[in-house]
């Protein structure tokens, strides 16, 4: 039951996802205006020759300051898991 | 497990080249492609080059824990320090006062194509750094303490 | 069908990784399927970003300033970090249930349980 | 008397101040064990201090838009990007103030509860840590106004919660209900990517009230409401998907369930904030609301009929979140559903609404409490299976009052918070539809005989000799729930100052779309 269930599930994405793909054109984004901004403006605001690299740490930066966080947070996640054999901060006493 | 004599003498020989282009690529963030994560990605493949030579406890002797963990932490205090620079000066959060401002890294860039300056770009460098160091400090740690994991029976 | 091939190939990506974490009973596959689906969803971000005869929005020694869409790939640098991540963290999960049941299959999980 | 400094960035701060301290956390835990706990209480005291004034400022001021990286906080729009906002910014309305309350109120007593009273833990820096971050991430979820930070925050505490879900890590269950949990807000989040790619290809924004503004509603529009429904509902925990529900609540230390209850609240914040004011009236309102209604009903009634036969009583609490969950999508889902007609909503879809987003911020209040309370049981009895216990109200005698309070409270019996909004779902609902509201009330009757079942079976009857040795629970943990009891009772007695004050508002920042999107793109 549960197999084809899946099966069922798999066919309606599938479905979805072809509405997705009649949706856009490669090579042709339909509208990149705020895109030409970072283009045009990301050099001159913040003197950097990297747009993405401008937009990453300076348009967007708090969405970088969550990545790292989510990073951070993975390392104390798989640190807690482990805890027993390389020792958390405090070795574990039970 | 410890790797032979030549595996661990490469490792030896390789570790420092591959740190070195790590920070490379940390460093030249805002020029070339590149940044903080891809950067930080590199410099930890030289620890997990360190890490697969040698046996786990030379390793954690070699590279104590706390180091890491403080690696962690000053990275991403730099980080979120140079976010919070820009309330200081009564501007919002996360504001680049930095660029084009003549002080470090505030070289002003003339626009279109050109062969490109280190010092400028604001606080990408130092943005840069921090993320740079955390994702090395952050790989690093993960991978030791995956390892730690492997092999030992019960709980 | 060959001008829009990426989308294609965005569909069949996620079908694979969809089927196999639904299917499969394995841990680790389960994993392997989430990250197939990831990297559905950031070769879709990906080209949408795309514009034709574009190059690499970078100014240093740039040929020209036709530029492709910058914003896509700041979001996929976020996405794959936060997949790095889930992986980790998940990785280290079935490890961890491996060492307490001795099994990675989800059913005989199940019937483990105390 | 309050800095310019704290009034023009608090928002910010709300977040800012979380993560700086999570991010030392383990640093000062290597040093002094007690340090750790004043520093983990103080960054909590703080932050929701800061929520706090937050909500008030946005209540007597209104939208409060927050730009991240302008000259200026306010400078939504550059001068010459022709009216597009390119940075990220917070956006926090009315609704996002009430979660603001919510998170506030919640975050502080269960960093109370947790940091003052269980101290036999190992790994405590983590733990501390991962608190912080899931607190500063519901924060972030809650007031942020564009769509991918929304995304990021959404990972940020699927990751912090399912670390603090799998905590005890000797117990196997707890890992494998930590893994069943990430799994879902794994498959949940990348469901979310797709939307996001969806409405960025369409329209190049990733700013909510942009994507608002310039919203057509085409065919993939309809796919990304699709996704975006089923990805948020996923994690609030509505019905079709909720199996992840009694295994993360059941296992997790109580603290972090009571935490969790907000966790799931923000992303049903998500899922109103996507409907309401992205999509608003572009979608056909009545199908949209519909489903909400649908899902809301299986929700009260599968996970009623689930909680009755559970012995565990912290999975028998989770079932009955499941169908507290229901009340807020059949309330919220019948004024989507009138959404189009002005007659109806003044008639009865804006009292449904209110009655739907109150009922949030009661349910996050009683479920806390009795989450609190199973945990102070099980802190001292040491067991989860009621059958096992019997008699406890000799000895533990707050908790047996608290305990009441709170399952009275769920219940919706009159003096107690959760009447109150109960109330007003039934009597809007009855004229919308008069068999949904039938069914909610036999919901509610059904929760009152399993509550009525747990707290027999826990305190009442005879003192058993193995707990003998069993005293009242520590007293911090009493503080954490006497706060919570006098909020439950506070919001039942004065339910009308509660409507006026913080729910109106809300209900009204979610109906009317422009006024959200004129503070970003109208105001320069």
């Amino acid at each position: 039951m549960k197999r084809n269930l899946t099966i069922l599930l798999l066919l309606v994405l599938a479905g979805m996802l072809l509405v997705l793909a009649a949706g856009f054109h490669y090579g042709t984004p339909l509208v990149s205006d705020m895109d030409d901004y970072f283009i045009r403006f990301g050099q001159e605001q913040i003197a950097a020759n990297n747009i993405v690299c401008s937009i990453v740490f300076d348009y967007r930066g708090f969405d970088t300051l969550g990545e790292s966080t989510v990073l951070f947070c993975a390392v104390i996640g798989v640190s807690l898991m482990f805890r027993r054999f390389l020792g958390g901060e405090d070795d574990a006493d039970e | 497990m410890q790797m032979s004599k030549i595996v661990r003498l490469s490792a030896d020989i390789m570790y420092p080249f591959v740190v070195i282009f790590g920070l490379y690529v940390i460093m030249h963030g805002h020029i070339t492609p590149g940044g903080g994560f891809q950067g930080g990605a590199v410099v930890a493949t030289g620890a997990a080059l360190v890490i697969v030579a040698y046996a786990l406890h030379d390793v954690k002797a070699m590279i104590p824990k706390v180091l890491l963990y403080l690696q962690e932490s000053m990275g991403l205090l730099l980080f979120i320090g140079a976010g919070l620079a820009g309330m200081l000066l009564a501007f919002p959060f996360f504001f680049n006062w930095l660029a084009n401002s003549g002080s470090l890294f505030g070289m002003p860039v003339p626009f279109g194509p050109n062969p490109g300056e280190l010092n400028t770009a604001g606080f990408l460098p130092i943005m840069n750094i921090a993320v740079g160091i955390e994702v090395w400090g952050g790989l690093t740690l993960i991978l030791l303490y995956m390892l730690s994991g492997v092999g030992k029976e019960g709980y | 069908m060959f001008a829009n091939l990426p989308y294609y190939t965005v569909v069949a990506l996620t079908i694979i990784g969809f089927a196999t974490v639904l299917l499969k009973r394995n841990l680790v596959k389960m994993t392997m399927g989430l990250n197939i689906l990831t990297a559905a969803v950031n070769l879709l971000i990906i080209v949408l970003g795309f514009r034709a005869g574009g190059i690499a929005p970078i100014y240093t020694m740039a040929p020209q300033t036709e530029m492709v869409l910058p914003t896509p790939q700041a979001l996929v640098l976020t996405s794959i970090v936060i997949g790095v991540a889930t992986t980790a963290l998940l990785l280290s999960f079935t490890m961890v249930i491996y060492r307490k049941y001795g099994t990675t299959n989800v059913d005989e999980i199940r019937e483990l349980r105390e | 008397m309050i800095s310019p400094f704290i009034w023009n960035n608090a928002v910010v701060l709300t977040v800012a101040v979380p993560l700086l301290a999570a991010f030392l956390c383990p640093l000062i835990g290597m040093f002094t064990e007690t340090g750790r706990k004043a520093w983990v209480l103080a960054a909590a005291a703080i932050t929701s201090a800061l929520a706090l004034f937050t909500a008030w400022k946005v209540y007597t001021y209104g939208t409060w838009v927050y730009v991240f990286g302008a000259s200026v906080p306010n400078l939504t729009v550059p001068a010459d990007s022709g009216g597009i906002p390119v940075r990220i910014m917070f956006e926090v309305d009315a609704m996002s103030a009430l979660m603001l309350v919510i998170v506030a109120i919640l975050g502080f007593v269960v960093i109370l509860y947790s940091t003052m009273a269980d101290d036999k833990r190992s790994g405590k820096a983590g733990y501390y840590t991962l608190f912080l971050l899931l607190i500063a991430s519901i924060i972030g979820m809650v007031s942020t106004g564009d769509l991918f930070n929304f995304f990021v925050f959404f990972e940020i505490s699927g990751l912090a919660s399912a670390g603090l879900i799998a905590y005890r890590v000797e117990k196997g269950r707890a890992v494998e209900a930590g893994l069943k949990y990430f799994l879902v807000s794994t498959l949940a989040g990348i469901f979310m990517l797709f939307v996001i790619a969806i409405l960025y290809g369409q329209y190049n924004a990733l700013n909510i009230a942009m994507i608002a503004e310039r919203m057509q509603y085409t065919s993939l529009d309809k796919l990304a409401l699709v996704l975006i429904i089923g990805a948020l509902a996923t994690k609030a925990g509505s019905v079709p998907m909720h199996f992840w529900t009694p295994d993360a609540y059941g296992l997790a230390p109580s603290a972090v369930t009571a935490l969790l209850v907000v966790a799931s609240q923000a992303s049903l914040y998500g899922l109103f904030r996507m409907t309401f004011t992205m999509y608003n009236l572009t979608l056909n309102a009545v199908t949209v609301g519909w489903i909400l209604i649908i899902l809301g009903v299986l929700s009260m009634f599968v996970g009623v009929t689930m909680a009755i036969p559970q012995k565990d009583v912290k999975r028998l609490m989770a079932y009955h979140a499941i169908s507290q969950t229901g009340y807020m999508l059949l309330g919220v889902g019948t004024g989507l559903a009138v959404l189009g007609n002005v007659a109806m909503m003044d008639a009865f879809g804006q009292m449904a609404m209110e009655g739907g987003i109150f009922h949030i911020i009661n349910h996050a209040l009683y479920k806390g409490l009795l989450f609190l309370t199973a945990g102070a049981i099980i802190y001292r009895v040491g067991t989860r299976d009621m059958n096992k216990m019997g008699g406890l109200g000799h000895k533990m005698k707050w908790t047996m009052v608290f305990f009441m309070i709170g399952a009275l409270a769920i219940a919706g019996i009159p003096p107690f918070n959760g009447f109150a909004s109960k109330l007003m779902i039934y009597e809007s609902v009855y004229l919308f539809n008069p068999v949904l509201a039938i069914i909610a009330m036999v919901v509610s009757i059904l929760t009152l005989a399993s509550f009525v079942k747990v707290f027999h079976s826990i305190f009442m009857g005879p003192q058993l000799p193995e707990y003998e040795h069993v005293e009242e629970a520590p007293r911090p943990m009493l503080w954490a729930m006497g706060i919570l009891a006098v909020l439950v009772i506070l919001f039942g007695i004065f339910p009308q100052h509660v409507v006026n004050y913080l729910i109106t508002p809300a209900a009204n920042a979610l109906i009317d779309q422009s006024g959200y999107i004129t503070a970003v793109l109208g105001g320069v």
